[in-house]
């Protein structure tokens, strides 16, 4: 036998010398603490009729003589092909500063911000940051304030031209500037007008029940129609509505629906009533909803879902935007956008509010400055020019990227209007969802509780009891609740809910 | 003058002792063996020559300068190991030519020497090949071979064929020999073998447990070892050793083997030395080709025969070794086969008594 | 008797520390200042929102006893190792007995089967995730094929499902690993014992227990030492799979450290739950070895 | 022929486990590959598609085009620098606890006792020591880190091919004149080239495969091609075809390496314990 063993018996003192370095202690200097650098005290420069856009790289130019490079941290994948393939490099003309974009997928990035922040390496300048997280990043310290630097750069008078949702809503903590709503990220329903139009669905519907085959205001009418259709379409291969399901997207939804039911997150004491009937009620109508959708829609996400929609399958469907350029065909050979399979229902679909009237402005995005940036006044010019009126115009419409709609110039935009046919009563979907739109439960800690929410999500699809999931689910909310401190969030709750976006009217 | 002065060497592994103050001096161009049993230092004594161990305390000088200090690569020596110590992974050529190499010697030299010394060591064929291609004499020659292009100062030479089968022993000891004398260096190797020590040394140094037990020629430690250990050691089949009581027997002293009733009468140069002893016991060796068949009685052998009845008869051939008791010892003797004859079993043997040792039982030094 | 310390001794010491200085130094860096810091933050206060580096005593070991999800994720942790292991070990044992023996084309086999184990692991996740997937996966094709009917079976989120969804990819990747190994000590043992055996009129079973098995076990003792320890800090199969759903149904020690340190910045108390497992580790190691030594 | 008949046979019956086993084994595999030659369309298909109608490069050439593709570069970079660190110092950190006895029993354990640490119980510290040094997202902070944490299985693999030297072909160079860092280069190095070929396979896999230190440590500059994987994952849901086709980029150089460094991977897979 050849072998020799790992010579075993000497092994077991392998960890006696383990146990040594644990216990040996050395004091070590922790990593020191956020640099509170100094404020852009100095007053507002002169405009003299610029915009926005032509100030910023105006006043970058002279800082950006010895070819400064700013670091901005963007979602990975399409998202950041803005940046690399068409701001950076314009940036860079107009001022001579390069741009580095650092890629994070979505799940990494609130993770990549704060251990950089936290390790204050002054790593990145600029940040895509999601309104939910706004203000536990502003409070943990890892945001620089704005506002000085807006005054100083004259930017306030465009900020008031983005749409009074996004502005009102997710630029400020405490009142204080900390980004600039830069995606109109809003839940749009669409859905098939050659469906809705076919004549044998309509009488069929009306002798059925009585009503008109309209698309559905209501969710008990969504409920409806949806069987309805998958009954009398599934031989053709078509579904009446698919869903994103996935539990990370499912949370986004569930907020939405829970509120345009009636729900309300906590009661006036910060106890959580997710587990209220509303809620229960949204789960129920959830798994009754799968059963006309297409097998396996628990696990659609964004591109699964759109898949199906765009394939012809289903004929209604809820999501963001971008949802309605592809499904249009809009520039679809686009090399970049090879992942997205062929719209075969160009011209076919129709833009509405989802059911209840009130869409989830979910996640989207917005431009803030890292407090630990060496270069913050650059940083703030960068973001600046990209989210000023002229610089966003031409972002919003670039067919591969994923930032869309948010000032009340895009909606308007006639440029594109034209990009293809029904482009306006896109954009004037987006516009009147925008206005009714709701937002992410933005808490300290926010990702805790929605990490309780998907974790729930799953146990549905697990196939748990609703009441029990919800219950868990609150119970777990008023743990965190309590490891912040009750008071304290009860604080950042009241002023979130007391936000116009909060809950419907 | 000596090429090789070692003084108060001593050397340790851990607690172990291993070399315990050995003082030695080696003199240019002479071939010295260092012998002993496995494990007595020799090998630890080779290579501290060499520079491979540390010297503990003592020095080690060559040529007069101590080298206690200097790296194996400064000390001038050349080695050939038990082991061969080729490189699997490079060509003969290139294992020969390694140590040229590393004192970078000119190209046009390296080929000179290592055609030179392969064809002195008739293994010119077998450059090119690797050790693994090689037989074990092919190996042991390159091995030599890779000492001697060298051209060192002192060679030294680790159990280089103990790894060889018997035959190639002795041809490659006639090897070795021719060597020493056609190059003349001076030449330290270490065996177990005391065959090889007997055969090739101009100087055997047999070492006992990390001590010089004697040293000399050859013919001085066989005929007139100091110890008991050294008789026992040289010579194959080793030294017989009888305990005997020292008597008066005429004019001179006779020894009365241990549990028998024979007597040897000691010769007058011998009685001188073992008057002290008298009464009491000694041991005497007997060297298997001190014995010798008595067949016709002759008067002059009075007193040195002695009656033993056969054990065992080993022929080999040329010689036929006969075992028999003497008392309770096992004795071997040594004669010429066709002196025996045929089913007899019982012998009569002349010792010769003038070249036997007595050896004095409590000192185990011989007397 | 005193030990003269002549210069080569010194050179020579110089000389072994050279040589190892550049591994000591670049492990006392990555190795040993991490627990350093471990210990020293795990008695401290570090959160998302407050880097309090004042001494807190034991609070954060504390608050581990009363995490039902670290006992969770221990607990699913011990699971997939006390399950996966055993499977690994024994489906490697059958595979290797198949190729034991000649067979046409065994090295190109036994060169086809070993690739799953070099597939970075998060990638091997990943491609389970795409043949898992309800829709657009094979797996569930195929069971329909076999089954007539249709069925989607929801492998990542149901948790009856979920349990042998990353087993499966854990025993694909793993399995070649075993049987490479042990294929490796089937051909080592003495092949002389087994045809005396045979001889002796031994039954195939005696054969395989009395010889095969005691020849081979250093070997094997090995095997599941590596792979023990391996599974236990298992994190990109699950983090690619599930990602530690549906809930928490899945989550492994490494995958609940990874977002308690790294999504939710309890720095102190991912501290303390790390050294906490490098307890556990040690002690599970100590044991591990003892029984194999006394086996042997 | 009876017998003859029979253990045909059974050979044929092997044959037939062997060939569905290696089926079963390398379909995940044939499936990833097939992903990634595939449409959006065939790849969302339902029913599946198990071969694609023609095989599309789109998922590749997207990835070469954003520049997804030079990860796989950054891995080769720091995975193969990391081995190339790990063996040198590896190696002469095991001749001298092997010639020299260096340190001791307790050394040599400390030393193998470092590889059971889990990955995620340093990655912490790790990140905010290299943040002290600016080490973060570097080719440098990567290989260090992948050396240090292969350092203790070379260490221990080496150690058991240097005990297999026989000492005499050091001292042999010795006294020939070569001084002992020459020794190591000459003589050790070459000697013990199968065991160096062995380890560094395993060394270059783990840096290869690795994902959570690359995952915490690198932000753009040096991602490794396992975190480029998981961009596709997670953020706009999973984008597979771009995933098979960076997986494929990936995996590929391993398989050939492999595929040359067979004979070796016994003895390196299993710490030493089956000498190969």
């Amino acid at each position: 036998m050849s072998t020799t063993g790992l010579e075993l018996s000497k092994t077991r003192h392998l960890l006696k010398p383990l146990a040594w370095s644990t216990v040996a202690v050395l004091t070590l200097s922790m990593f020191g603490c956020g640099n509170d650098a100094e404020q852009s005290t100095s007053g507002p420069i002169s405009t003299d009729g610029k915009n926005a856009a032509q100030i910023a790289v105006e006043s970058a130019k002279p800082l950006c003589q010895d070819g400064k490079t700013i670091t901005i941290v963007w979602e990975a994948g399409l998202q950041s092909l803005d940046p690399k393939n068409f701001s950076g490099p314009k940036w860079e003309e107009e001022t001579g500063c390069k741009i580095e974009v650092v890629e994070v997928p979505t799940s990494e990035m609130f993770t990549k911000i704060m251990q950089e922040y936290r390790a204050n390496t002054g790593a990145y300048d600029a940040l895509n940051v999601i309104p939910a997280w706004m203000p536990d990043l502003a409070q943990a310290g890892a945001l620089e304030q704005l506002d000085s630097y807006v005054d100083k750069y004259g930017y306030r008078g465009e900020l008031q031209t983005i749409a009074s949702t996004y502005r009102d809503n997710q630029m400020t903590v405490d009142g204080k500037i900390f980004g600039f709503p830069d995606d109109g990220d809003v839940f749009l329903m669409y859905y098939r007008k050659d469906i809705f139009a076919r004549d044998d669905l309509k009488s069929a519907y009306k002798n059925k029940f009585g009503e008109d085959l309209v698309v559905p205001t209501t969710w008990e009418q969504f409920i409806q129609t949806g069987q309805f259709l998958t009954d009398a379409l599934k031989s053709e291969g078509i579904y009446g509505a698919s869903m994103f399901r996935e539990p990370g997207y499912g949370n986004f939804m569930f907020q939405e629906r829970f509120r345009n039911e009636g729900g309300t997150f906590f009661d006036s004491n910060m106890k959580a009533t997710v587990n209220s009937a509303s809620g229960v009620k949204v789960f129920k109508d959830w798994v009754t909803e799968n059963k006309f959708m297409p097998k396996g829609v628990e696990k659609f996400g964004f591109v699964e879902n759109l898949a199906v929609f765009v394939k012809g399958e289903s004929a209604m469907t809820i999501s963001w935007p971008p949802y309605g350029r592809f499904a249009a065909g809009y520039l679809e050979n686009e090399e970049a956008l090879s992942w997205v399979p062929k719209t075969t229902i160009a011209d076919k679909v129709g833009y509405a509010l989802p059911p209840g009237g009130h869409p989830e402005l979910a996640a989207g995005f917005a431009l803030s400055v890292a407090s630990t940036s060496k270069n913050k006044e650059l940083a703030y010019l960068f973001i600046q020019w990209l989210n000023s009126e002229e610089i966003s115009n031409e972002r919003v419409q670039l067919p591969y990227a994923l930032r869309d709609p948010f000032r009340d110039s895009h909606f308007t935009n006639e440029g594109y209007q034209a990009l293809w046919p029904d482009a306006k009563e896109y954009l004037a979907a987006l516009s009147a969802a925008a206005e009714s739109g709701l937002l992410d439960l933005s808490l300290i800690q926010t990702d805790k509780y929605e990490e309780a929410l998907r974790q729930g999500i799953s146990r549905l699809w697990a196939g748990e009891n609703p009441q029990t999931i919800l219950d868990d689910v609150a119970v777990e909310w008023d743990k965190i609740t309590a490891q912040v401190g009750v008071e304290k969030q009860k604080t950042v709750y009241k002023s979130w809910a007391a936000k116009s976006g909060a809950y419907p009217n | 003058m000596a090429d090789l002065r070692i003084s108060g060497l001593h050397k340790y592994y851990g607690s172990m002792h291993a070399v315990k103050g050995i003082d030695l001096e080696i003199p240019s161009g002479e071939f010295t063996v260092l012998v002993g049993q496995s494990g007595c230092g020799k090998s630890t004594l080779l290579r501290t020559i060499a520079g491979l161990e540390e010297i503990d305390q003592g020095t080690v000088q060559i040529s007069g300068q101590t080298v206690n200090d200097l790296a194996p690569k400064d000390r001038d020596i050349a080695m050939v190991f038990q082991n061969y110590a080729l490189y699997p992974y490079m060509k003969i050529f290139d294992n020969i030519a390694f140590g040229l190499r590393a004192r970078k010697v000119e190209k046009t030299e390296i080929n000179k020497k290592v055609d030179h010394v392969s064809k002195m060591l008739s293994i010119d064929h077998l450059l090119d090949r690797y050790p693994r291609q090689l037989s074990g004499g092919q190996l042991q020659r390159v091995a030599i071979g890779r000492a001697i292009v060298r051209e060192a100062r002192i060679y030294l030479f680790d159990e280089p064929l103990s790894n060889l089968d018997a035959q190639l022993r002795d041809e490659m000891r006639g090897e070795i020999k021719r060597l020493h004398k056609e190059l003349g260096k001076t030449m330290i190797y270490v065996t177990h073998d005391q065959i090889e020590a007997m055969t090739m040394a101009d100087r055997i140094v047999l070492i006992r447990d990390g001590k010089i037990e004697q040293q000399g020629t050859p013919s001085d430690l066989y005929d007139r070892p100091k110890t008991k250990y050294v008789a026992g050691f040289l010579g194959s089949p080793s030294m017989n050793f009888i305990t005997a009581r020292v008597v008066t027997q005429g004019l001179g002293y006779g020894l009365i083997l241990e549990n028998t009733a024979a007597q040897l009468k000691m010769p007058e140069n011998v009685s001188q030395r073992i008057g002290e002893y008298l009464g009491s016991n000694i041991l005497i060796g007997i060297r298997p080709e001190h014995f010798s068949l008595n067949n016709e009685s002759k008067p002059e052998d009075s007193g040195t025969t002695i009656e033993v009845s056969i054990d065992l008869v080993q022929p080999t051939g040329a010689r036929t070794y006969v075992s028999f008791k003497i008392g309770q010892v096992t004795a071997v003797a040594e004669l010429n086969p066709r002196d025996i004859r045929q089913n007899e079993s019982n012998l009569t043997l002349n010792v010769d008594v003038n070249r036997c040792v007595l050896i004095n039982k409590d000192t185990e030094f011989s007397i | 008797m005193l030990k003269k310390l002549s210069l080569p001794k010194i050179r020579k010491l110089g000389f072994k520390y050279q040589l190892i200085a550049p591994s000591i130094i670049i492990l006392l860096i990555i190795g040993l200042f991490p627990l350093v810091y471990t210990l020293v933050v795990s008695f401290q206060g570090i959160t998302m929102m407050d880097n309090d580096t004042s001494f807190h005593g034991i609070k954060n070991y504390v608050a581990i006893a009363d995490d039902t999800r670290f006992w969770g994720a221990l607990f699913h942790t011990v699971m997939f190792t006390v399950i996966a292991l055993p499977i690994e070990l024994f489906l490697g044992l059958f595979m290797a007995q198949l190729f034991i023996e000649k067979l046409p084309g065994r090295q190109i086999f036994i060169a086809l089967l070993v690739l799953p184990v070099v597939v970075a692991p998060i990638v091997s996740g990943a491609t389970w995730s795409l043949l898992l997937d309800n829709r657009f996966g094979p797996i569930n094709q195929i069971i329909n094929w076999f089954m007539g009917e249709e069925l989607t079976l929801l492998w990542t989120i149901n948790p009856t499902l979920v349990y042998p969804a990353i087993f499966l990819a854990e025993v694909w990747q793993w399995t070649p690993f075993m049987f490479l190994l042990l294929l490796a000590a089937l051909s080592a043992v003495d092949k002389a014992q087994l045809e005396a055996a045979a001889i002796d009129g031994a039954s195939y079973w005696m054969i395989f227990t009395k010889i095969t098995l005691p020849s081979i076990w250093p070997v094997m003792a090995v095997a599941i030492l590596i792979r023990g320890l391996d599974l236990f800090r298992l994190f990109d199969i699950v983090w690619a799979l599930t990602k530690g759903g549906p809930g928490t149904m899945t989550e492994t020690i490494s995958t609940f450290t990874y977002v308690k340190g790294f999504q939710q910045f309890e720095t102190s108390y991912t501290g303390a739950v790390a050294l906490l497992i490098i307890i556990i580790l040690s002690f599970v190691v100590i044991g591990a070895l003892r029984k194999v030594e006394l086996s042997r | 022929m009876n017998a003859k008949l029979k253990k045909n046979f059974k050979t044929g019956l092997r044959l037939a486990g062997a060939v569905v086993l290696t089926i079963l084994f390398l379909f995940p595999i044939y499936w990833l590959f097939m992903i990634s030659f595939k449409t959006a369309d065939e790849i969302y298909a339902y029913p599946p598609v198990w071969w694609p109608e023609s095989l599309q490069f789109s998922n590749y050439a997207v990835l070469f085009k954003d520049g997804d593709a030079a990860t796989v570069g950054n891995s080769l970079i720091v995975a193969g620098t990391s081995t190339v660190f790990a063996m040198i110092l590896g190696t002469t950190c095991a001749y001298s606890i092997v010639r020299f006895k260096t340190g001791g029993d307790h050394l040599a354990n400390w030393i193998i006792s470092q590889r059971m640490i889990p990955p995620i119980a340093i990655v912490f510290p790790v990140f905010i020591l290299y943040v002290w040094f600016g080490l973060v997202d570097t080719y440098f902070g990567l290989i260090l880190l992948y050396t240090a944490f292969n350092l203790p299985y070379v260490i221990w693999m080496m150690r058991g091919y240097i005990l297999d030297i026989p000492i005499s072909l050091e001292h042999a160079a010795l006294v020939d004149g070569y001084t002992r860092w020459q020794v190591l280069w000459k003589v050790i190095f070459p000697m013990c080239r199968a065991g160096l070929f062995a380890t560094a396979i395993f060394t270059f896999v783990f840096a290869w495969n690795d994902f959570i230190f690359a995952l915490v440590l690198t932000r753009t500059e040096v991602a490794t091609y396992t975190v480029q994987v998981t961009h596709y994952f997670g953020g706009q849901s999973n984008f597979w075809g771009k995933i098979s086709a960076m997986s494929v980029l990936g995996t590929l150089p391993i398989f050939f390496i492999v595929a040359f460094m067979q004979k070796y991977l016994v003895r390196g897979i299993s710490l030493g314990a089956v000498k190969g």
